[in-house]
């Protein structure tokens, strides 16, 4: 690893880095060495390690990328472990003209008629592809979809909301989670989209013996606990 | 009065104290060479201030550090033969030739063509400085001063370069101005026979 | 990769143009004001000015977009003025595209602007003075065209930069298909994904002939203007 | 805001600071060989030179990365070749970072540098011959002095874009705290993240303070460089 | 033989026909202007290359078409007082002087101070060449011509702007040159009392 003396090298999705920074000091302070933590995007990561990084342990909000690696590498699925889960909420700004209005109008396809709509974009972006899905499911992706602005992460599409130049955000559950200043508003019904995962798995080129420890540790039920305070779901 | 000059100058190491008027239109300055002959010409075209001193020509006052006045280069109507010509690069010789044209309120009148078959330059009408020789360059740079509609001119070594006998028709017609318009001429040279011939008023610098 | 251009790459690329010819036509005679301002004088403020037009370059293409985002967005200050004003506004559209790609571009052509006014001899502008010649005369006839090749590196590197623009564009005026998703946004678009190396080659092979076709562009005006001269070694 | 530097962010600068110094170092002379052999002659693939160089301008930046990854990986021809024979790798390192800081500096120092050679006067060049001056001594003596203001520009413009390099470096060589997180990518990271404004306007601040501290830099030495010389309008 | 040369030359619409043999250590070469001396001096220096001709200067031949001989100018140990000068603007005026000094094989050993004190140009020897005057600007190119330890010398008016206590200096010093060293010179000069007082063999350009 680069860092030599240090703890294993970890390649993990920047959606993930709020819970992972905690569960990281919590992890040292039981007396192991800090863990090297490289956030990216899932796909730069994926292809760091496609192409000979050294790290130990690579964390992904993609599945696809996961799988990517896992074949690739010629890894054996069964070392893929799932950390966490999310959902996906429909978002405003608390104090924006929309925030009442959307306790009082009941269908999904009645809040969005003709306002600002933001998500990840579809064709690039996990979120973005749950979001078309539930919108495809609830019949409105044909309007919708058209007009909607697509960010090239779930933080660009937080962000918009945040600064009110999109009315409604189609979001993680995590993002919205924590904030006080937007409103989440549980318009979607579960099973609309394929379920959200966030897998890990050891590098086969890993030699860190605290590698799989720090494995075992951010899949365990400790660490869920610290991922649901962040808004995620148990896996 | 064609000139009234007082100038107190320092430049560097040199510093000239010039101060002459006269009624002559054609006044010759000699004096070694870096004795301060440009620098002269510099200040009375409003190229370099004086640190004091007063400029007048034809009674129109240039410059006067004691009232404050000093117009700026491009309204003091003088017609300057550069030492080092400063055609511009990037505009045809006839371009250049045209350059300072426009200037309504000078005094010599003098059409393209007459100025072009009198310098001799009308095959290099088309051409770009860059490529001209060193007398041809010379010519253009003439040129371009006398058709600029000046109310006075500044030659400095207007002849350097030049073959005696396109030397002589430039001299002539300087006579021609010196005598039939009466305008006022500053004439930097180092040939004394030249400035014999044009001038009996010579200011000479040390 | 030899199948002929799709009608989604065929928008892409005239996108990319388009946004990319108004960002350099806008930001050419701003550049050029910038670099005459910033090399003829010492006023106080010029060193602010300076160093806010280099800003783009040194912070994070992202910070550039947000803050574009903030001034221009519906809510920012410049953005609800247009609003109100004109009815029109700049986020999630082309236009903000090309505002954000000739701000990142304006320092470049800043630069290379000033390096060719400040290489203007000050003799000429002195001798056409005494021809003369009106301050602006001197500029529209002996600066402006003697800093010519000045003016042309920086409209190359401004078209450069501004064709390959990314990051603040995507921040400022998101990612969105036929509005906004310019050459870099869709490359960046299909790397997002495993097992499309094909149409992110061809996209990128699509850059490259751009660019270059620009350079042969671009070379060609500047012997043009040169007149074919002579080289210097 | 007014808090003093954490160490963090003290390491996060020193790091910058470094990878952007030896990028500009290492690209400085690159870019001035690659600025002269594309000005001097027409050799058959000067063409393709010229498009080669501006790539990194043209592409978006995360593909530069990708193209670096590839060519400077563990098993990438350049980075295999690197590690066998002197045991060292690019890829997760600073060196990398630098690399990735250079390539994308170095299309706008050729652009300045070519300016300034090309104002060289060819007149000069050929004094130095009669007077039995070699072609390098005439380089060196003659050609390289003349054309201080463009690599004087080209410095200043490289090191302005190294010091804001993000994606081709967060592609390239991760996003490793201490070793590969410059100054932007900290800033990207701490965006990533709710309630960092704090963070992020801190980093964003100490961006613009260390470019205005190389403006001044920059300006010094030009002023020295010129002997003073007055402007030309 | 001190120069063999046969140089034909087409410039745009000029053309150069120009042969000449001779023994004497100094050619003069006269002709109005624009009529292809520079052309000339560029041809011998290696600066221009000849359509066709011969080129040899005390027996070493620069410039054969037939036997495609062409010397590079760095190679042809000339000394080359430029029309238009052509100091360094970024080195001092002593850089300048000492540009050429380097070359070993040539005959002129003048030192420094030698040239200095000739040209009386002592006091400019920190300056840079942009602040000089046009004599001063003269001067130095003939000493940087001089002192680069020439072979031969190429003098392309070297007396323009020159008052004529210091021409006459130079000239002194070039018949010096021309009686003890035998160093071959090409002289041009618009000056026929120049011309006069320094040879007897003219090549006239038409
Ligand atoms: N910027 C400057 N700094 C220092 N000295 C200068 C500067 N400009 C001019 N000088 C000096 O001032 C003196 C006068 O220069 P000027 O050009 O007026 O001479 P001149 O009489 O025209 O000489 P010449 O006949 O050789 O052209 C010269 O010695 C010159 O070196
Ligand atoms: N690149 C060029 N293109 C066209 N014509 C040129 C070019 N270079 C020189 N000439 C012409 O060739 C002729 C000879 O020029 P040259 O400089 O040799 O003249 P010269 O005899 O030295 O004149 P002078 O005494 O005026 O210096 C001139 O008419 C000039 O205009
Ligand atoms: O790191 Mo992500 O896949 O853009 O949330
Ligand atoms: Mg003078
Ligand atoms: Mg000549």
């Amino acid at each position: 690893a680069p860092s030599g003396p240090t703890g294993p090298v970890i390649f993990a999705a920047s959606s993930l880095q709020a819970p992972l920074d905690e569960l990281a000091e919590n992890w040292t302070s039981l007396g192991n060495r800090e863990p090297v933590l490289s956030y990216a995007s899932s796909t730069a990561l994926a292809r760091q390690i496609e192409n000979g990084s050294l790290a130990d342990l690579y964390i992904s909000a993609d599945e696809q990328w996961i799988d990517y690696i896992v074949t690739a590498g010629k890894i054996d699925p069964d070392g893929i472990r799932t950390l966490a889960g999310n959902s996906i909420v429909l978002a405003t700004s608390r104090d924006g003209p929309h925030a009442k209005l959307y306790e009082t109008i009941p269908t999904t396809a009645a809040i969005l008629e003709g306002v600002t709509v933001t998500s990840g974009d579809p064709d690039s972006v996990p979120l973005g592809r749950y979001a078309k899905e539930i919108l495809v499911a609830e019949g409105i992706w044909d309007d919708i979809g058209r007009r909607m602005i697509r960010t090239s992460s779930s933080s660009a599409a937080l962000r918009l909301v945040l600064l009110k130049e999109a009315d409604f955000g189609v979001l993680y559950a995590s993002d919205v989670e924590r904030r006080d200043d937007l409103v989440s508003y549980p318009a979607f019904a579960k099973g609309l989209h394929s379920p959200i995962r966030y897998k890990a798995v050891l590098l086969p080129s890993s030699g860190h013996p605290e590698a799989g420890e720090f494995l075992d540790y951010i899949a365990s039920d400790e660490a869920a606990a610290v991922f649901a305070k962040y808004g995620f779901t148990l896996p | 009065m064609s000139f009234d000059i007082a100038v107190r100058k320092s430049l560097g190491d040199c510093s000239i104290n010039v101060a002459f008027q006269s009624e002559a239109p054609l006044v010759a300055i000699i004096g070694q060479s870096g004795v301060g002959k440009t620098t002269l010409l510099n200040c009375i075209a409003g190229l370099l201030k004086p640190d004091t001193g007063r400029i007048a020509v034809e009674g129109t006052t240039l410059f006067d550090s004691k009232q404050q006045i000093d117009l700026p280069p491009n309204q003091r109507n003088c017609g300057y033969v550069f030492q080092d010509s400063r055609l511009f690069p990037h505009k045809t010789v006839k371009e250049n030739l045209l350059y300072g044209m426009g200037r309504s309120d000078g005094s010599i009148a003098l059409s393209l063509g007459n100025a072009v078959s009198l310098l001799d330059i009308g095959s290099l009408l088309e051409r770009k400085p860059g490529s001209l020789s060193g007398g041809e360059t010379r010519r253009v740079a003439i040129g371009r001063a006398l058709l600029s509609n000046p109310k006075f001119l500044l030659l400095d070594e207007p002849l350097a370069s030049l073959d005696n006998a396109r030397a002589d028709r430039i001299i002539e017609t300087i006579e021609r101005l010196r005598d039939e318009l009466a305008i006022p001429m500053l004439y930097v040279s180092h040939d004394t026979n030249e400035v014999a011939r044009l001038t009996d008023t010579v200011v000479t610098l040390d | 990769m030899i199948a002929p251009l799709s009608s989604a790459e065929w928008e892409i690329i005239t996108l990319s143009l388009k946004v990319t010819s108004v960002a350099v036509l806008l930001a050419l005679p701003i550049a050029y004001g910038l670099a005459l301002v910033l090399t003829r004088s010492r006023f106080p403020g010029r060193f602010l000015l300076d160093a806010l037009v280099h800003l783009p370059l040194v912070l994070p293409p992202v910070v550039t977009g947000y803050v574009l985002l903030i001034l221009f967005g519906r809510n920012g200050p410049i953005g609800s003025f247009l609003e109100s004003t004109f009815g029109t506004s700049l986020t999630f559209r082309w236009t903000g595209a090309a505002l954000a790609a000739a701000v990142m571009a304006l320092p470049l052509m800043v630069r290379a602007m000033r390096l060719s006014i400040e290489a203007v001899d000050p003799r000429l502008v002195e001798a056409a003075h005494t021809l003369g010649a009106s301050r602006w005369r001197t500029f529209a006839t002996i600066i402006l065209p003697l800093s010519l090749p000045g003016i042309l590196a920086g409209a190359i590197l401004g078209f450069a930069r501004s064709i390959g623009e990314f990051g603040a564009t995507i921040t400022f005026v998101s990612n969105i298909p036929g509005e906004t998703r310019t050459l870099p946004l869709a490359i960046y678009t299909s790397l997002q994904v495993p097992g499309t190396d094909i149409a992110v080659a061809r996209l990128v092979v699509l850059a490259v002939i751009i660019s270059l076709a620009a350079l042969i562009l671009s070379e060609w005006l500047v012997r043009r203007a040169s007149g074919g001269r002579a080289h210097v070694l």
